[in-house]
Formats: structure tokens, sequence, C-alpha cells
């Protein structure tokens, strides 16, 4: 992983909304408030339950527990890591964080000799944060899923429009939604429309450190413009 | 609109999450070479198409990515259940028994 | 014909209050045996009768339709009519079909209303474009009329499309086939029934076909609800179902039934001249003579007898065509409805001989069955009337999913690179 | 004028809100709360339209839904609407209407002079005639078309939006009328999630027209008015009006649509918010409580304007405080019609009824009638309706008591305006949408939901053909308490007490006998906008036309846009009666969605204009847009298709893009390639059997050029595959393949082979990827990167490297799809932009150039790389593409699509295979598409043998070069042959297909 010296020529993948210009902070009015966690890091994990030491390794490392049910959410200061498929997780860090942890993961595989692995996908990945007391009825008007049911602590993976996305419910005040770097687009159209009728802003989000995704975005804000 | 329960997610969902795979549980040929054009073209093309109960694979694209079996009637669209590829074909072989 | 539809007979019946019309077809008892019994009373299956009785001399025939006559995808289809095929194979089989068109109306005594008002295929990517000039070429060789139209040419043609940079898949050019059109489908199956009634042709409905009688690899009759029915040559034709039989006969066939389904806005005056369509975007639409738009949406990807689709494709096409034409977003859905089409690999059909003597099958026709409806009864007659298939028909038998020699009609690809 | 205003207590208009609009251009006055169709009768305006087929003025007939003739437009321009239901369009202030049919005008029509000559016009005279001369058709066609049709399609692209809701829910009722009110009391009572949605814009259904009732000792609308303040108050319950749920399917999933905005005049709509909003509500429970329609008698013509529904008469008279005329006839065959010549009565109006039945009504209501002052005529029918564009008259007819026959004839009554009553229709449409049969009921006569519904679907009041209140409400409780039971929840509350009031039974009469043989008399019409008369039913029958399905299809019974709610079952009476069948037997037609039409945009909601389809981009589209690039739509993607300079066309550009990468070094965003992680002790045995060639013998840090196959043996996609580890591979795709083939890894992995320890993610977004392309690539390269040799010798053609490119870690494999040296650079696509730029600077002093996908295709068809989707078509195998050394026919296992290969015509001679052309005249470039003939004077249908599938102009050869698909073509080199498009052939050379450095020392350089 490129050390800090480069971040500032990073683009996220909404760059070209320049929401950080548009980001006022957040009232509690009726609105709907979004903004993108931009440069998070994010690494696809797979893996043989079955397989001794696996799960073991994957929280030793991480200090994340390997969630077994599906759609279930791990999550501390550090990070979330969350169940997407029977041999398959995704990981949710800081972006030197996540490197460190990929690096330490797949070399004790190897060690180990688990039929494992992790895949670098942050540059493929992004992520949103939805708030406001609609906040749901606005997935509810792009997604057939019942965003209502979702437990605390759990994930789902599913369609708005017709992009796959994960929707993450960590707290009652809104959801993270997970979307790949070339439907960005197309996802923050959709929720842009979606949530007109009560009120659509960009907010401010604050790096909060008992938070597993807002902690993250304590390291500085890179520029967006490139030279 | 079909809704169907992912055995992996252990979840119904709306159709709209999953994609159609076909008719579970086709034999592919052991050794190809060894059957002739006819068996071949078989095992190729033809199909059961049943009007009634059909064995067949969805794949959860937009959940989990598994393919799995599903029991489910072409009329009445009803569907009697939904497996994991492996605990649906020994359904499946004790049904064809 | 006893009962020959004129200008005059309209008066000479008017005048008479109208109660001395004819039935348009017999429905009389099934007898105990036919020469050649029809498995299917829909648009394919009375062309077959008539053209038996017609051209072959074969009149002691049996329609034996499950339910009522055209009941089935003669009933539900968008009416769309055009020969522009891109093999040879089936440019040649839905040409000849085109060409019994134009003379249908006449030829039945029986307007069906076939209106040659074109059918356009529009594209909206470079490959689309190239396909389209692939296909037109083609089809000119083949004797198919075919014009590849730019974007300024489909808008003076169809005023109300957008052809626009605005939309997210911009017209480039069309392939139109003014030939093409759209006819009165119910007319069709009474048109023939009426024909083929009229030369002798027993034309039975609500009679389910319940098995095969086979003795021997040859086929001697049928089981029926209304009692066996006995015949040395039985030709199906029931579309969707055409498995069902198949199994009947212990053959499977390479066959899956899926639905389709369609809808139609409210009526409105005329405002678009010919037929629309857009694999790319997914929706297709013409309008009837009675002043509805009618649209052609998608197939549900999985098996399904049922006759109802998932709603989502009808909302898919409904997005498709707006973007196509925006000022229809106000326009309103006043009926939908499902098709089952059977599928065949290669998008082509199946008329065919099969491994029991005198047993036929004519299927496979997918979303594209109703045009071909006189040419597929008048091959498949010819292939029952011979037991050999008609020139036209012989690459289409059911050997070729095993020689791998396929006619593969479902267009390129999307382009990959 | 016939119709006016007239004050009723508990009226549904507001008289303090007057509003005024425009109709046919004339200004007229109205209240806040009328509908089009209340306003225009209020001012006496009853001819509205002109029928379908003869022309005969008409009027309104309905209040509601069923309004089969008043189909108006709405508003001008952009805003404009076709065919509305004038009785369903809320006024608003400046609200703009007119008539959709009559020409000249609605007044003087001339399909109305043409309709005199309705008698030689029977059901399907279409098919009778139009045939002779076969030339004409189109010319007859010309003027059906314009002849048929309501209003007139918008021109202008749709200013207003919608949306979608998806709702999962405990319990949806459909119906805000006294049944669903309750239903939804006694489920939002049980703390159940509960919808109720309702068509119209207040609740309360027919107890908006009805007065006398009380429920629970409240008049009718006070205990409505109960009702939605309980509802109001609990947080499970949700009630929308202006709501019409018009599709029901499979698993109770509900389509409604709302009309958020249509209600209010154009200047006070809300932009940020749509103008309809489609629900689409899972529901574990649905009830339906839509209630029943009431349908008109058939008599002679009985479509003069002016004849109408009782039940529309009350409605109006009640609701919208509009008397429909001065002197009424009210013909029935039933109870329920009394309420209406009471209540018309009683406001002043003068009234006649007339009952088929020989008792008439109940006694108590035969009293309050003539109380009243109306008179009462028993055992009378009317023959026929007298007036042409409004009623003045009608000539009754004695009835028999048994049989429907005249016995003698009947008063010629003057009045201005007839309702009739034949009595209710259960509204079951959504109940049979998804396979639902309705019964007969010969008591109620008609078709309704049996009491025990479906599954998961209740059928409560008059849906079930409970016409009473106090039967309706009983039955809903009763039905409901019991659904409450089934999900555990009791509940609570008494059914609401209504007193039984008695009711004689109605007569089973549909068609009015004038005493003439059916065909003979004055037109009777069953459905009236399709102008099917009840002779047309007969005539069809006689036919043969049998089945209810044929005679609906033969006359147009039902197909309009009321969907026969008012016609259906007095077509299927009369059908039943020319078959001498019992109408349980000739059964229904088949109901389809929608219950009332809804708009193409509310069924597509967000998934128009900007979210139409997703457009993807790579991660460096603002440095293509920088660089003022035209896109190519690839799939989803948009991809640089070429960078022109000032002044430049797509050629000029081509050609200068192709020089400077041939001479010097150009680059191009490569990001849309499918990227797939394999990785797992047996990817290396996968791949064998996924690719049609070997891959057992791949070196860590070398690629691989793939082909896949279909188990049909053909091409369905290819690309570039790097062995990272010996465990571990990075697969490249196509562009539009990316998706199938992660997918169609899966599969066969998961269903044939799960045995094999391998696993597939995608990393397609993830890497950006670029491509340095030509002979100064390494000196770029070389310029970015430290810790990888370039030399030719320790980086060689199809090497992979993973290394810091640029600062950035990067994978870097030495392939090339121009046939020049070249190397495609993957990083985190967070920096695919800074990769891209840093390249440009690096670049700088070679004149890099950047390139698009028309320089893709020009460069790798001087090399005769072929392009899935372009050169291949799904019928092409690796043989037809001259490509046999990429299939490993010698592999241990049998790969997918080998069988496939050796069938005998894929096998065999004969097929087609790609080939190179040279147009004899070099600076000719054949079209793409073009057939290709052997003979310059084939005939039509012509032998042909084969299309072009690539052709450019190749400026590094400067000259025209083509590949195509060539019978035979493996054995034609240095045929010449005809390269036909449109008409004009061109001579060209076959050729082999790669046309610049056929021994590959460029990209080895």
């Amino acid at each position: 992983m490129p050390k800090q010296g480069f971040q500032p020529f990073m683009e996220s993948p909404l760059h070209h909304f320049k929401l950080d210009a548009e980001a006022q902070p957040r009232r509690t009015d009726g609105r709907i408030w979004c903004n993108e966690l931009p440069h998070l890091g994010y690494a696809v994990l797979r893996g043989d339950t079955a397989e001794a030491g696996f799960a073991q390794l994957v929280e030793q490392v991480t200090g994340l527990a390997l969630p077994l049910k599906a759609g279930a959410v791990s999550q501390g200061p550090q990070g979330v890591l969350m169940w997407t498929s029977p041999d398959e997780w995704l990981l949710v860090s800081h972006r030197q964080r996540l490197a460190d942890w990929t690096a330490q993961l797949d070399a004790g595989f190897a060690e180990h000799k688990l039929f494992a692995q992790t895949v670098d996908s942050s540059g493929g990945l992004t992520l949103a944060w939805l708030g406001g007391t609609e906040h749901l009825t606005v997935l509810r008007h792009l997604g057939v899923y019942d965003f209502e049911s979702i437990p605390l602590g759990h994930m789902v993976s599913t369609v708005l429009g017709k992009a796959t996305v994960q929707v993450i419910r960590l707290d009652t005040d809104g959801v993270f939604v997970v979307f790949r770097r070339s439907f960005a687009d197309y996802v923050w159209r959709l929720l842009r429309r979606a949530a007109q009728p009560y009120g659509f802003a960009v907010c401010q989000l604050e790096a909060r450190s008992d938070h597993p995704l807002f902690a993250q975005l304590a390291a500085p804000r890179p520029s967006l413009i490139l030279a | 609109m079909l809704v169907i329960t992912c055995p992996y997610c252990q979840e119904a969902r709306e159709e709209e999450e999953f994609s159609y795979a076909g008719e579970a549980y086709i034999a592919r040929p052991a050794v190809p070479e060894e059957v002739d054009d006819a068996t071949w073209g078989d095992y190729v093309f033809h199909r059961k198409n049943p009007r009634g109960w059909h064995w067949e694979q969805w794949q959860h694209v937009a959940g989990c990515r598994k393919v799995f079996a599903v029991k489910r009637h072409t009329v009445s669209y009803e569907i009697a259940g939904s497996w994991t590829l492996a605990d649906g074909k020994a359904l499946y072989l004790e049904e064809q028994a | 014909m006893a009962n020959r539809y004129s200008l005059w007979s309209l008066i000479k019946n008017g005048l008479k209050h109208h109660e001395s019309w004819q039935p348009a077809w017999k429905s009389p008892q099934p007898k105990k045996n036919y020469d050649v019994i029809i498995v299917g009373g829909g648009g394919h299956g009375l062309a077959t009768a008539y053209y038996l009785a017609k051209e072959h001399g074969i009149k002691n025939v049996a329609v034996l339709e499950k339910g009522y006559l055209g009941g089935g995808n003669t009933a539900r289809n968008t009416t769309i009519i055009r020969s522009n095929y891109l093999w040879d194979e089936a440019a040649h089989l839905y040409e000849h079909g085109l060409k019994l068109w134009e003379g249908l109306s006449q030829d039945l005594n029986f307007n069906v209303m076939f209106s040659q008002r074109g059918v356009m295929n529009v594209g909206h990517t470079l490959q689309d474009m190239r396909d389209i000039e692939r296909r037109a070429n083609a089809n000119l060789l083949n004797g198919v009329d075919a014009v590849v139209m730019t974007p300024q040419e489909i808008k003076d043609m169809v005023p109300l499309i957008d052809i626009s940079h605005r939309t997210r898949y911009p017209i480039m050019g069309a392939s139109f086939q003014p030939r093409g059109g759209v006819a009165r489908h119910d007319a069709v199956a009474w048109g023939f029934a009426r024909g083929a009634s009229e030369l002798g042709v027993d034309i039975i409905e609500q009679c389910e076909v319940t098995g095969l009688i086979i003795e021997g690899g040859r086929i001697k009759g049928v089981n029926t609800s209304r009692g066996d029915i006995m015949a040395d040559r039985v030709g199906c034709v029931a579309a969707g179902n055409s498995s069902v039989l198949a199994k009947m006969a212990g053959l499977r066939l390479p066959l899956e039934s899926h639905p389709l389904q369609a809808f139609v806005s409210e009526s409105m005056k005329p405002c678009i001249d010919t037929v629309v369509m857009s694999n790319a975007v997914h929706g297709y639409v013409s309008q009837s003579d009675k002043g509805e738009l009618v649209i052609g949406a998608g197939i549900d990807s999985y098996l399904g007898y049922g006759q109802r689709g998932s709603p989502h494709v009808i909302e898919h096409t409904a997005a498709a065509i707006i973007e196509m034409f925006p000022s229809f977003s106000r326009v309103r859905m006043n009926r939908q409805w499902g098709g089952i089409v059977d599928v065949s690999p290669d998008a082509c059909p199946i008329i065919s001989k099969t491994r029991i003597k005198g047993l036929y099958f004519n299927c496979g026709w997918g979303t594209g069955g109703f045009k071909a409806t006189p040419g597929s009864g008048n091959v498949f007659a010819h292939t029952i009337a011979h037991d050999d298939p008609h020139p036209l028909n012989r690459a289409f038998s059911l050997d070729r999913f095993a020689t791998g020699h396929l006619i593969d009609e479902h267009g390129a690809a999307a382009v990959a690179h | 004028m016939s119709g006016y205003r007239i004050h009723r207590p508990g009226e549904r208009i507001n008289r303090q809100k007057p509003l005024s609009f425009i109709f046919d251009n004339v200004q007229y006055k109205a209240f806040s709360g009328d509908t089009l169709a209340s306003a225009l009768l209020a001012n006496g305006v009853r001819l509205i339209g002109r029928s379908f087929k003869y022309g005969r003025p008409r009027g309104i007939v309905g209040f509601g839904a069923e309004e089969p003739n008043a189909l108006i437009q709405l508003e001008t321009g952009a805003h404009t609407v076709p065919d509305l239901k004038a009785t369903q369009v809320e006024l608003y202030q400046g609200l703009l209407a007119g008539s959709t049919t009559g020409y000249p005008s609605l007044d003087f029509d001339l399909k109305g002079l043409l309709g005199k000559f309705g008698r030689f016009m029977p059901p399907g005279f279409y098919y009778k005639t139009f045939m002779e001369p076969v030339k004409a058709w189109p010319f007859y066609e010309k003027f059906i078309r314009k002849a048929a049709g309501y209003g007139r399609a918008p021109v202008e692209a749709d200013p207003e939006s919608y949306d979608h809701l998806h709702h999962h829910i405990d319990v949806l009722v459909v119906g805000g009328g006294a049944a669903g009110l309750w239903a939804a009391t006694l489920a939002g009572r049980a703390g159940l999630k509960t919808l109720l949605v309702d068509e119209q814009a207040e609740m309360g259904g027919w107890l908006l027209t009805e007065r006398r009732s009380r429920i629970d000792g409240l008049s009718g609308m006070d205990w409505v008015g109960q009702r939605l303040a309980e509802l109001a108050s609990l947080p499970n319950v949700t009630v929308l009006p202006r709501t019409t749920a018009f599709a029901l399917h499979d698993l109770n999933l509900v389509q409604a649509v709302e009309l958020l905005q249509d209600h209010l005049p154009l200047t006070e709509r809300n932009a940020a918010l749509p103008r309809q909003r489609l629900h689409k509500i899972r529901a574990h429970q649905v009830i339906l409580a839509s209630g029943a329609i009431e349908r008109p008698l058939v008599f002679g013509y009985n479509d003069v304007p002016g004849v109408m529904t009782a039940a529309a008469g009350h409605s109006y008279l009640n609701r919208y405080g509009v008397a429909v005329g001065r002197e009424v006839l009210v013909q029935t065959q039933n109870d329920a019609a009394y309420e209406a010549a009471l209540d018309l009565a009683l406001s002043g109006v003068k009234v006649t009824l007339a009952d088929a039945r020989q008792g008439g009504a109940a006694a108590w209501r035969q009293q309050a009638l003539k109380n009243a002052g109306a008179e009462l005529l028993l055992g009378h029918g009317i023959a026929k309706v007298l007036g042409d564009k409004s009623v003045t008259g009608a000539q009754l007819v004695k009835l028999d008591g048994r049989n429907n026959q005249v016995i003698g004839s009947g008063p010629r009554l003057s009045v201005d305006t007839v309702l009739s009553s034949g009595g209710l229709t259960s509204t079951v449409h959504l109940f049979c949408h998804n396979g639902g049969r309705p019964v007969w009921n010969q008591q109620q006569l008609s078709f309704v939901c049996p009491d025990e519904g479906r599954e998961n679907i209740a059928c409560v009041g008059a849906i079930t053909g409970r016409w009473e209140l106090s039967d309706a409400l009983s039955q809903t409780h009763a039905a409901v308490a019991a659904l409450l039971l089934g999900h555990g929840r009791g509940s609570s509350g008494k059914a609401p007490a209504v007193a039984h009031e008695e009711v004689a039974a109605p007569r089973a009469i549909f068609r009015l006998p004038d005493g003439k043989p059916e065909g003979h008399g004055a037109k009777a019409f069953v459905d009236y906008q399709n102008d099917v008369a009840a002779a047309d039913i007969h005539t069809a029958i006689r036919e043969n036309y049998r089945s209810i399905e044929h005679v609906k299809r033969y006359t147009a019974l039902g197909f309009g846009t009321d969907q026969g709610k008012l016609s259906n079952i007095n077509g299927f009476a009369i059908a039943a009666e020319a078959l001498g069948k019992p109408i349980a037997e000739v059964g229904t037609t088949t109901y389809r969605p929608s219950y009332t039409p809804v708009t193409f945009g509310a069924l597509a909601g967000p998934h128009v204009g900007e979210t139409f389809d997703p457009r993807r981009y790579t991660a460096i589209h603002a440095s293509h847009d920088a660089r003022k690039a035209e896109y190519e739509v690839v799939g989803q993607w948009l991809r640089p298709w070429y960078f022109p300079k000032a002044g430049e066309d797509l050629h000029a550009a081509v050609n200068r893009e192709c020089l400077a990468t041939r001479n010097s070094v150009g680059v191009m965003d490569a990001s849309t390639l499918g990227k797939i992680d394999v990785k797992g002790p047996d990817a290396r045995e996968f791949l064998n059997r996924i690719y049609s060639n070997a891959w057992s013998k791949l070196d860590p840090g070398k690629c691989r050029y793939g082909l896949m196959l279909d188990e049909n043996g053909m091409v369905m996609d290819d690309g570039v595959t790097a062995c990272l580890a010996d465990d571990h591979f990075h697969m490249t795709t196509t562009t539009g393949g990316a998706a199938r083939v992660y997918s169609w890894l899966e599969r066969w992995h998961q269903t044939e082979w799960p045995e094999l320890k391998v696993r597939f993610t995608t990393t397609t977004d993830h890497w950006a990827t670029v491509a340095v392309v030509g002979p100064n690539s390494r000196k770029v390269l070389q310029k970015l990167c430290t810790d990888i040799d370039f030399d030719k010798e320790a980086f060689k053609f199809m090497d992979g490297r993973t290394g810091t490119v640029a600062g950035l870690p990067a994978r870097v494999f030495r392939i090339s799809f121009s046939g020049e040296l070249a190397y495609e650079i993957n990083v985190d696509a967070n920096y695919g932009r800074y990769m891209w730029e840093e390249v440009m600077k690096a670049g700088a002093e070679f004149d890099i150039t950047p390139y698009g996908t028309e320089t893709m295709h020009v460069l790798r068809a001087e090399k005769g790389f072929i392009i899935v989707g372009q050169d291949t078509d799904g019928s092409m195998s690796p043989n037809d593409l001259a490509m046999s050394w990429a299939v490993g026919m010698k592999k241990p296992f049998s790969f997918l699509g080998k069988r496939s290969l050796l069938r005998s015509h894929t096998a065999g001679d004969g097929r087609k295979q790609l080939v190179g052309l040279l147009p004899l005249d070099p600076k000719v470039v054949l079209a793409e598409g073009a057939q290709i003939l052997s003979n310059t004077d084939d005939t039509v249908p012509a032998a042909m043998q084969g299309h072009v599938t690539s052709s450019y102009h190749s400026a590094f050869l400067g000259r025209s070069i083509a590949m195509a698909v060539l019978k035979d073509g493996s054995k034609r080199e240095g045929d010449t042959v005809f390269v036909w498009a449109h008409g004009k052939s061109v001579p060209a050379q076959v050729v082999s297909s790669v046309f610049v450095d056929k021994e590959g020392v460029r990209q080895h350089a």
C-alpha cells in the first residue's frame, strides 16, 4: 500500500459530484441526509469455516469475530467484518490498517496451509451513509427487500434498481450502503432521486472514534483535485 | 413474482435478486468422447420442460452468489422448497427412483 | 364458398337483420377415424389443416383443440409480421410465410387485416449497426426487402421517437422491412378455421389430447377427453405445450416454455404508423387499428406454463418504451397478459418428423410464431402429406441438435470488447 | 339544459370553493369536490363523445371507474393526458379538458352519418369486407384507424416524475367502503401492519352516496369519520386514498397506483414530488373489499345521452348536489334503485319508476316512493328511449311475469333522463387476476367471489354478493375475526349494528324485451364503448363464435378501457340466452390487469431518464472528458471511442491515433475489461476445463490467451489470464462478457465440479487498467517504475510482474492487443486517474497519444485479432476462427464444448472461417456487414459465402483491410470474391487475416 504521501491523488467513485462542496452540518429536520465515506479499505475474505484455525486467525488479526450467520456483522472501532456468503466475508476498515491486516492474513493462511485468501477490493467499492427519519423509506422506493426488517448489526445484499448493494444496519440512526465503483454514479443518482420528496441534503460526516465505520474517517481527507 | 428462499442466506427473497439457471441435475456424460452425437445433443439441448413440478437451479446473484436447487411447479408457480445442490440432489434422486 | 363474404353479403344480410349468416366453421362430433389429426387449434394448426385440404387434397382431417380455437398464443401475441431473418434457411421460411400473408385475406375470403406498415428494428450501438447492415444485406440477397435508415429518417417516419443524445442508448439507425407489418391475430385463426371447415376439415373444440396411441413405433391415434380418435398421421402444433405432448410419445424436445408478457394502452388516435422494435432496450411497439399501443414485453427467464409473468418485466418494458418515446409516459396501460412460448436453443422452429412413424412436430417458434402462421402451416402440411419435409423446412429438423447444424437466430451476442 | 345544482344534506362538494374550468373551449363553473363529470352534468352538458363504431352521440353513464363513454383529453401540451374518464377526474381551478371524438365536431360527426348504416355493420364486418381490390386495404385502413381511437397521445416529453414504493405488510385492505373500513379497523386494532387503499379521493365507498343507513346509531359518513379517526390513531395502519389496486400477482403481490398530484392545478404541483406513485405491496393477507358496481339494463337506444345508471344519478344527487334531470324515468329490476328514485323525488324531481317485476320492491319502499310523489309502474320495461343527442322520452311495454316477453304496450313517457339498474356486479377483478374464478350467484344475479376466498385472500362485503349493508358488515366482521384468530390474534369489538331491512328478490332480467326479434328493433347496447349491441352477440353465436372468449373477441365486448365493468354480465347473460345455457356454464372471460388503466410512467417509476440503466464509468473518465473524448456505449459502460482534436472527424482522429501508437506510443483505458481473481490448489485444473486451451504448464509470471467455449462448442468469450502464483490467477474477460463469465465460472464450479478447490472473486471494479502501447512504451514504463526490470529478456512478451508504478502497487502485464510492444498496468482504481496522468506526463516526450476503442479495433484488426461479438456471433467455433491453436484437444479432461467440436456438422466441411480481405482498390473500405459472393452475376436469392465482420482504413498500411468469415475460407487464400452491400459489389482478395508483422517482431521487441 502506498504511504500517506500518495493519498492526495486518490479519487473516490463519487468525486464528480463534489460532495464536500455541497456538504452541510446535519440538522434534526425531516430531511434525508447522505454522504459518501470515501477511500475506505475493503477486502473480500474467502475461506472455509470448517478448516481449523481459519476463524481464529481472522479474529486474531482483525480483532473481529468471524460472523457465521447469514447477514451477521462483526464490528469494532477498527472496522467491520460482514458475512456475505458461506465462504465469503467483506472486511471494511481504514485503508492502511486493512492493508496491514490482509498482509498478515495471507501470511497466516499460507503458514497454516489454509484454503483461504483475501482479495483487495479497495478500488472497487465505496460506501455511503444514509440517514434521516425516512431513510428506510428511501430504500423502500428503490429496492424490493424489506429493509425495515434488517436487525441491528446485520447487513443484507440485495438490489437497488439495477445495482447490487450491501445495506448495513448498525444503529437506528441510518444505514450504510456499499456499492461498486462503476455503479456509483447510478446508485447516487437513484438515492438522490428517491430522497428528493423528503428533502435531500449532503451532510458532513464526523469521525467518531467509537464507531466502527465513522471512526475510519479519522485520517485526513485527501484532496480530490488532481493537478 | 416469485419469492425464493435462499438456503444459504436463509431468507425468502424476491425474484429480482436471483437469476434462473436452468434445469437441475442434468448429468454431463462422464466421458463425452465416448457418447454418440445424438446422446451428446440430448445432454446439451434436450430438456424435461414439464408442466408440473420442476427441479431447477437458481443463483442468488445479488446475494451470496450461490447456486441452489428449487422444486417449483411450473403452472401454479408454487415452490415446494429450496435446498443446497447437494441436499437437493439426494431428494431428487429419491424422487426419481 | 357457401357463405362468401363481401360488401354485398353484408348488405344482403343486413337487410335480413343478420339472421342468415352461416356458422363461420362447423362443429361436428368427432369421427372415429381420420387420415390426419392435427393437435392444436391455433393459427398454425388450423393453417396446417387448411393447406392439407387445399394443396394436398387430404380432407379427412381433424383439428383437436383443448379449449377454444385460437385461444393460445394466437390470441396472445403482439401480431408482428416480418421475414427479415439473418440466416438463409430462416429468411426463406419466413419469406414464404410473408408471401402467403400478402394474399391471405383474398385466399381465405376473410379479412385478416394484414397491414404492411413496415417493421423497424432500431440500433443503439456500433455493433447493433454492424448487425443491422449484415442482416439487411443478407435479406436483400435473399429476396427479402430491407432498408437501412438514419436517425433522421427514423424520426421522419416515427415523429414521436427520441433520436437525441439525451437518451441512455441513443438511436444510431435502424433496419426497416417495408413489407412487414401487423395483422388481426384472432382473425387469422377464424379465417383458417372457416377455410378448412369449408374444405371438409372437422374442427373439434373442447377436446383435449390426453395420450398418444403408438404401436410398433407407429402412431395410431390419440386419446382425448372426447374418446379415442384414430389416424395414421398426427401433427402436433401445440406451441408452449409441445413438451407435454412429446412426453406422451416418450420424446424429449430441445424446448423450454417461458411466459412472454405483453400489454396494450388505451385506444388513441393514430400516433405511430409502423412497428418499432429495439432489442437493446427491450421493447417493441405498434398501434392497432383500434388505436391501442401494442407493446411486447420481455420473456421471463424461468420456465412457466402459468400464462402470467412477473410484474417487474412489464415495468422494465414500460421504462424501455418511455426511453424511446418520452411522451408515452402519460399514456396508460389498459390490459396486460402473458402467453407461453416454446423456445428452442437456436431460436428457430422445429418442423420435423420424429422417430415415431407418422408423428410430426411443429414447435419451438418462441416469440416468433405468429408471423409464420401461414408459412408454417403450409410447409408442415407438405411434411405430413409427403412424410418428407418441404425443401423450406428441411433444415428445421430435430437432428440438427445432434449434428450441430443449428440456425442461430439469437442474433449476435452483445459486443464484448 | 337538463342537469342542475341542488343543495343536498351531506353533499361532498365545497360550495365555499367555487372553481372554473373549460370543456371544449367553453368556460363553466363548479365547486371543489366535483369531478369533471359532475361539473359537466351540473352545467347541463350531456353530449361528451361519439361512439366507436357508429359515431352515435354519447353522454355520461356512470360516476366512477365503470364509465364507458366520457373519455376526455385533459390539458394540453406536455401535460396532456388522453382517455381519462370524466367521472374520475377531480376538478381543480382552471382545468382544461375536451372531448376526444367527433369529426369535424362533436356536434356534427361524419362517423355519425355513416353510423346510420349501422345495420350493415354487424360484428366482424371488417373481416367480411375491404378485401377487394387487394391494394386498397391501406387506403381503407387509414380511414378505419382515423375513425377509431379516442384521445391523442402526448407529443412532448413528460415533465412530471413517478416513483415506486415497496411495502411488506401483514394486511392489505382493498376498498375503503364500509366493509373495507371495518376490516382495516379490526386488523389495525389487532396490531397488524395494515394498509388500506381506495381509488377515490374520499373514503366511504357507497356510503358517500347512500344517506339513509345508520351504523351503530351514526349516519353512514359519521361512522366513516369515526373509523378514519381511529385508523389515523393507530401507528400500524396506513390509509391511502386516491390509490387504485390494479393488479394482484402471485403470493399476494399487489400493484397499486396512487395519484399524488393529479388533483392539483398544474401551477400548484410540487416538482420535488412525483405525479403518481406505484406501490408494490407484499401482504401476508389481502382483504378484498372492492364492492360492487351497478350495471345498467339493456334496452333499445339505451345509449342516448341522458341514460345513466341509477347509482350514477343517485351519486350525482347526493354527493355532488347535481340533479341529472327534471323529469326522470327510473327503470329497475331490483329494490336498490328505489333509493335513487326516492332521493330524486324528495329533491323535487318528477320521477317515474318502472319496475320489471310484477310485484315491485318490498312494500315499505313502494310506499315511501309513492309518498314522495313518484309514479310507480310495475311489470313495465323500456322498449326504447326517444331522442337523439339527449333523451326526450321513452316508450314502455308491459312485461310478462315469468318469461322475458312483452304482453302489451305501455305508456310513452316524456322524460329528459332515464336511469336504469340491472342489479349489482361484484368487483371481482383482483380476485381473478392470478387464477381465481368467480362463481355465479343466481339469487344475487352476479358473479361473486366465494365466501371462503383463497389462500391468504379474504373477500368481504359486496364482492361476495352481500348487497345489504347489514349483511355486508356482519359477513366482514365474521370473516376478519376468523382470519385474526388464524393469525393467533383476537379481534376486538362487536360487528357494527345496522338495522336489517326487508328486500324483495330482484328479477333475473338483463335485456328488456321490446316485442321484436333480436336485431329487428332499436339497437340495445351492451358495451357502450365498443358499440356492441345485444343483437351482435346473437349474430356472433349464430356464426359459431360460441365460446365466451370468441364472443368477446369477435364483438369486442368488454375490450374497452372500462374493461367491461358495466357490460360483462349483461353480455354473458345474453350469450347464455342465445346459447340456451345457464350463465354459470357460459362463465366469464379472463380478468386481466389492470383494473383501471395505469400510466406507463408509474410502471416505469424512477427507471427512466438518467437512471434508466446504469452508466458505468471507469476511474479515468474525468481525464477522458478533459481530453474531449467521444464515447462508445459498450454494455453499460461508456468507453472513449476516439479523442478528436480540433477539426478532426472520427477517421482523422483514428488515423492519427493509430500512427502515433505504431510509431511511438499510445495509451488506452482498458479498465472495463472483466477481471476475476481465481485462486485455489485446483485453479489450474479448473482453467483447463473452462478454457479450450491448456493451462497445466503456465508458470507464475506468465500470461496466456484463452478461449472460452459454451457446451455447444462455440466461442463465448476470450481474454488473457496471468499466473500470479501456482494456485493464483488474474483472469481477464471481455467488457460485455464480464458478468456472464463470472456467473459461468461459479455455476460450473458449484453444479458440476464442487470438489475442485478454487474460488472466484470479481476484481473488475478494483483495478484501473492502463494499456501503454507502441515502440516507446518500454521507455515510458521505465520512467515510471524503478522496481521492475523492463529489459526485453528479463520481461518478455506475455510475462507479468508485480511492482511499483509511479509509486503505486501495480500488476504489469506485457500483453498486446495491437501487435506492438505493449504493457497493461493495473492499479487500485482510486489511483486510476493519477496513474493515467502520470503515464501521460512520462510519455509527453514521446508525444504519447490517448486512443479509444476505434483505434484499438484498427490496431487489432491489422494483426487479425478477433473481437468476440463482432467477428463471432455465437455460431463460430475456434476452428471457424482459424484458432485451432487455442484448442487443446489432447487435454485429459473433456473441456467445455470439446465434444461439440466433434459433431458431424461442426467438424465437417463447408463451414465459414475467418479470413482477411484486401479490397482490390486499396482506397475502398468495405462495409462491415457486407455479404460476400463468389460471382458478380449471382441473382437473388444469391449464394452468400459469408460476410465482412470488421473493416477499416489502415493508416499504417496506407490501405483498407478487412476481416470476414467465408465459406471454406481456410482453403481460399488468393481467391477474388465480391463484397456486396446495398446493390453494389466490390472485388477483394482473400488473404491471411494478419496484415501487419506476421512474424511478431514488433510485439516481441
